[in-house]
């Protein structure tokens, strides 16, 4: 079991990329900028040897949207790239290309949250119902619900 | 040692066993008494403190006004509220029994687990 | 051969779950496939971020009807390292037995299905009737068969008696005895070999680039394992190895998952036999310091994670669930195209989809027809009535 | 034989009645032992004549744009052809109505169901029951040869082709079942799949296509049809049973005329009992295999052994007839 990856490591593959630190010996966290996020990610399965994508985790923290990438690999270590997108245009080139599974993630985070993947092949709805109303995003902090607008189910106004 | 699986032994072994399968309305499962099952209410021991409402998880437990002396630690005092229990919105997680301090729980678990009915509004009282 | 569309789902007799997959077949073999999840998607995420940190564990307990233990631990195991709180060994044991049965039911749920969808039902029947014997030991435990509702901040609701050991040690033996025959009968069973050798075949650097996790991965020679790679509640001191396999097909998946029925039987006993004494569970405070947690968990089907972002309140900002499943479809996806169709069952089984985890929201859609609420008995004097004027005309 | 007797025999005791009545007893005992042997309850002895008075009760949904007439009219060609098929085959002595040849007649009235469920497959204007149709077919060209040739090599040995004389001449020698057992085997195998059960139920494959040509048959159609298949298993049993392993004849004559008719229904009923424990067991002791993999299994194993069946049947028939 090979040993896990030095903080030392990850800021000599990513220098000139963003800022590196570790929150636990087996998360190391960089943080960078929407333009360079193809080319971290392309670092960290090159050079620190990712070849396995955890998981593209997105937040709406009321300001702006953030993006994490965790990656692994046999080192067992968990490099996330953190990086914050405007919340006017929340857009990011797509990083399916690199990681195949990520086309299905990425496509998810748009039905949720509404940030654009410039380059993703078919950015379909795939996890809400084919009738939700076209640019509503329910995982953002100010969508409320409004009652007039029909979100898929049964037409109730109909059936009384 | 053990004897190898095989699949034709097995097949004519369990011909002359008994089968495992037991016809459910007639023959009744035994239920461990440990079981989560249908909700019930100790109205006598109930003090009122809707402890038990705030924590359900799925809010179905509503207090209604209900005036009575109960007797609790040697003082009877005069109880405000009683729960009262949307039976087919309870998932039966027993939040409330835990959360509940009255000594033999005021409101608990039974381990009755067959719950089917019409009626979807009745209510444990 | 003109080319024909075949609909497998989202209602299908294989498929347990509704995912739709529009199946352009010439034939016998699959040449296009359009995979269409998400019709079980409930909005928990938004939903958990409603709830306090008691009331939001019974949710989580439903997001999968199979792994409700995986997801509940993964949180709450997110939540105790936010709070930077240790709970007690006993705690951590009784969790990790729960876990393990789990795995034991749901692996013995999944060999059941897989035999069902090439049509060997007798399998299906013995291997479901031996996972009674598993269901018994939770319910006497935790009291349910499935919700187990075990788990809360801080550590576990009740308490394992003697007795209830003593029980559950005396169903051991007789399960390893059966998992070994299993063992055996897939590699004699003539018919099971044929369907299951050579099929969905998935090479190393294939489930590396397509992202499977879990015991698809494992069957191709790739060692992870969240157990063992990131070791959280009892795993660390607990004497057991990873299995993996180098067929890469559903024999292989099939291999490793009765592997991993046996390491976790002994993890069972083990933790079993050396229960730690002491309290069950500690007094945590209501509220989590701000932080971002990415808890890891190796659920039967692969690797879950729990993406928490915590603000100083005792609520969730924000929760991002990765399930297993969701990983595989990737790699489930390319490795239908030019396969038979009859073995589209046996390849989507073989990764043992868990749809409800993957998407949470299900809403009936009745287009253009209209229904509404109706109550018990307008719908019998419906029924009644339909049938009168049917029978006249 | 006069008329009224020969109506007996054709419409109530080894006719007709007798082959319903014993057809869903053959279900009954079939899906009982396959309970059994997995371990479960299994049904009660009247559950099959309930399931099919329950469905004929059912409501016949028609789908939309088909052909009402022919959809209505398949099931019943089906079980008619199965059903005159089990006149010939001798039961309780010989069977009044045998003839030079009736052997080939009952083999082609059993390939009958199969080509009605791919016209109904065909029919139901269904995705999965036209592919369900397809299929049978295709499983009926790979296991028709090795199962004609399998059945046909006991009369090449006995020297006539009516299925009466060959239980003659079993009775004077030795059963064919012992003298060519690759082709009982075969035959066995054959049945299984004519009648497609579990190793061949390719066609109506559940976990796939749902259930294949029998997707739109609902109410008296499908009541039929699963009746056509139970009575089509009867016939097949009882024709295997006579060929191979005797018949209702036994070596030695008892003088008094009823009972020999009561000791040969008796053995008829055993040794079709023996021929659907053999079917039972192959059902519950495999999975299904694929269409292309029946393929190589059928052309492969099933065609050769019964080519090297009649191979040894012409040696054997060369070499015993001229010594």
């Amino acid at each position: 079991m090979s040993e896990l990856l030095k903080v030392e490591q990850v800021a000599k593959a990513m220098e000139g990329l963003g800022t590196v630190d570790a929150m636990k010996p087996n998360r190391i966290r960089v943080a960078t900028t929407p333009a360079k996020v193809k080319e971290a990610v392309q670092r960290a399965l090159k050079d620190l040897k990712c070849d396995h994508v955890v998981q593209i985790a997105a937040v709406d923290n009321g300001k702006s949207f953030e993006l994490i990438y965790n990656l692994t690999g046999p080192h067992h270590t968990v490099v996330s790239i953190l990086l914050e997108l405007p919340r006017d245009k929340p857009e990011v080139p797509t990083a399916s290309d690199l990681l195949p599974p990520a086309g299905l993630y990425e496509r998810q985070i748009h039905d949720l949250l509404g940030i654009v993947f410039v380059g993703h092949p078919n950015l379909k709805r795939i996890i809400l119902n084919e009738d939700w109303p076209e640019n509503e995003f329910p995982m953002r902090k100010d969508w409320k619900p409004n009652p007039n607008t029909f979100y898929g189910g049964v037409h109730t106004e109909e059936a009384k | 040692m053990r004897k190898p699986g095989s699949v034709l032994k097995e097949m004519f072994e369990n011909l002359g066993t008994r089968p495992v399968t037991i016809l459910y309305p007639k023959e009744k499962v035994p239920i461990p008494e440990a079981f989560r099952g249908k909700i019930a209410i100790r109205d006598e021991k109930c003090i009122g403190c809707s402890k038990c409402a705030i924590v359900c998880p799925t809010q179905c437990i509503t207090m209604v006004a209900n005036e009575r002396e109960v007797e609790v630690k040697g003082k009877t005092i005069v109880r405000k509220k009683k729960p009262e229990v949307e039976l087919y919105m309870c998932i039966r997680c027993g939040l409330c029994e835990e959360y509940c301090p009255t000594d033999p729980k005021a409101i608990y678990l039974t381990n009755a687990f067959s719950g089917a009915g019409p009626d979807k509004e009745v209510v444990v009282k | 051969m003109t080319e024909v569309v075949v609909p497998i789902g989202p209602h299908h007799p294989a498929l347990k779950e509704p995912v739709n997959f529009k199946v352009v077949a010439d034939g016998e073999t699959i040449v296009r496939l359009e995979l269409d999840v998400s019709y079980n998607h409930r909005g928990i995420e938004k939903a958990a971020e409603q709830r306090d940190f008691v009331r939001v564990v019974p949710l989580l307990e439903r997001v999968c009807g199979i792994c409700s233990h995986s997801h509940t631990t993964v949180f709450v195991k997110g939540i105790e390292e936010a709070m930077k709180v240790q709970i007690p060994p006993r705690a951590q044991y009784i969790r990790t037995i729960v876990a393990e049965l789990e795995r034991i039911h749901s692996h013995l749920l999944w060999f059941g299905v897989a035999a069902h969808e090439i049509g060997f039902n007798t399998l299906f029947m013995w291997t479901w009737r031996d996972r009674e014997a598993v269901q018994d030991m939770l319910e006497e435990m935790t009291g349910n068969r499935v919700n187990y509702g075990i788990n809360e901040v801080g550590g576990v609701r009740r308490d394992l008696t003697p007795e209830q050991i003593q029980a559950a040690l005396k169903r051991l033996p007789h399960l390893e005895d059966r998992i070994a025959k299993y063992r055996d009968m897939v590699n004699k069973e003539a018919t099971m070999m044929i369907r299951f050798r050579g099929v969905g075949k998935l090479s190393k650097d294939d489930i590396l680039k397509l992202g499977a996790v879990g015991p698809t991965a494992r069957a191709s020679g790739v060692d992870y394992d969240i157990r063992k790679d990131d070791p959280y509640i009892a795993y660390a001191d607990v004497p057991w190895q990873v299995i993996t396999d180098t067929h890469g097909d559903v024999y292989g998946r099939t291999l490793v998952r009765i592997g991993e029925l046996q390491q976790s039987l002994q993890i069972v006993r083990y933790c079993l036999e050396n229960l730690p004494a002491g309290p069950i569970k500690i007094t945590t405070p209501r509220a989590a310091p701000r932080g971002e947690i990415l808890s890891r968990y190796e659920a039967p089907r692969g690797e879950l994670v729990h993406f928490i972002r915590t603000n100083n309140t005792d609520k969730v900002e924000r929760l991002d669930i990765r399930t297993p499943t969701l990983a595989n479809w990737t790699s489930v996806a390319v490795s239908l195209v030019h396969q038979n169709l009859a073995d589209i069952p046996v390849i989507v089984a073989a990764i043992d989809p868990c749809l409800s985890c993957t998407s949470r929201i299900t809403i009936v859609n009745e287009r253009g027809k209209k229904t509404g609420e109706m109550t018990w008995d307008e719908l019998s004097a419906h029924g009644r009535e339909f049938y009168r004027k049917r029978g006249r005309a | 034989m006069d008329p009224i007797l020969l109506a007996v025999y054709i419409l109530l005791f080894p006719g007709f009645l007798f082959l319903l009545a014993y057809a869903f007893f053959f279900q009954f005992l079939d899906r009982k032992i396959a309970a059994r042997m997995q371990a479960r309850v299994g049904p009660p002895l009247l559950q099959p004549f309930a399931d099919f008075v329950k469905m004929l009760g059912k409501e016949v949904i028609d789908v939309k744009g088909m052909d009402r007439k022919a959809f209505d009219a398949a099931p019943l060609l089906a079980l008619a052809a199965v059903m005159t098929a089990f006149l010939y085959v001798p039961i309780v002595g010989n069977s009044p109505l045998a003839f030079q040849g009736d052997l080939i007649l009952v083999l082609y009235l059993l390939t009958l169901p199969t080509i009605v469920l791919f016209l109904l497959g065909w029919l139901s204007r269904n995705v999965f029951a036209t592919i369900g149709g397809v299929r049978a077919v295709t499983q009926m060209f790979i296991y028709e040869v090795p199962f004609f040739l399998a059945l046909l090599t006991p009369a090449l040995m006995a020297g006539s082709w009516s299925i009466t004389d060959i239980v003659a001449w079993q009775q004077s020698h030795l059963w064919f079942a012992v003298l060519q057992p690759i082709g009982f085997v075969v035959a066995l195998i054959g049945l299984q799949a004519k009648l497609e059960r579990t190793p061949f139920d390719i066609p109506e494959a559940e976990t796939e296509i749902v259930a294949g040509p029998w997707t739109e048959l609902t109410g008296r159609r499908l009541a039929m049809m699963r009746l056509t298949m139970d009575v089509s298993m009867v016939v097949g049993s009882a024709l295997v049973a006579a060929l191979f392993l005797g018949g209702p004849r036994i070596p030695w004559t008892i003088t008094p005329d009823w009972l020999s008719w009561i000791v040969g229904f008796g053995l008829f009923f055993v040794k079709t009992l023996g021929v659907l424990l053999v079917l039972a067991s192959i059902k519950v002791a495999t999975g299904r295999l694929r269409i292309d993999q029946l393929n190589d299994v059928g052309w492969k194993y099933l065609a050769s052994a019964a080519i090297l069946q009649v191979l040894i049947v012409l040696l054997m028939n060369y070499w015993w007839v001229s010594a």
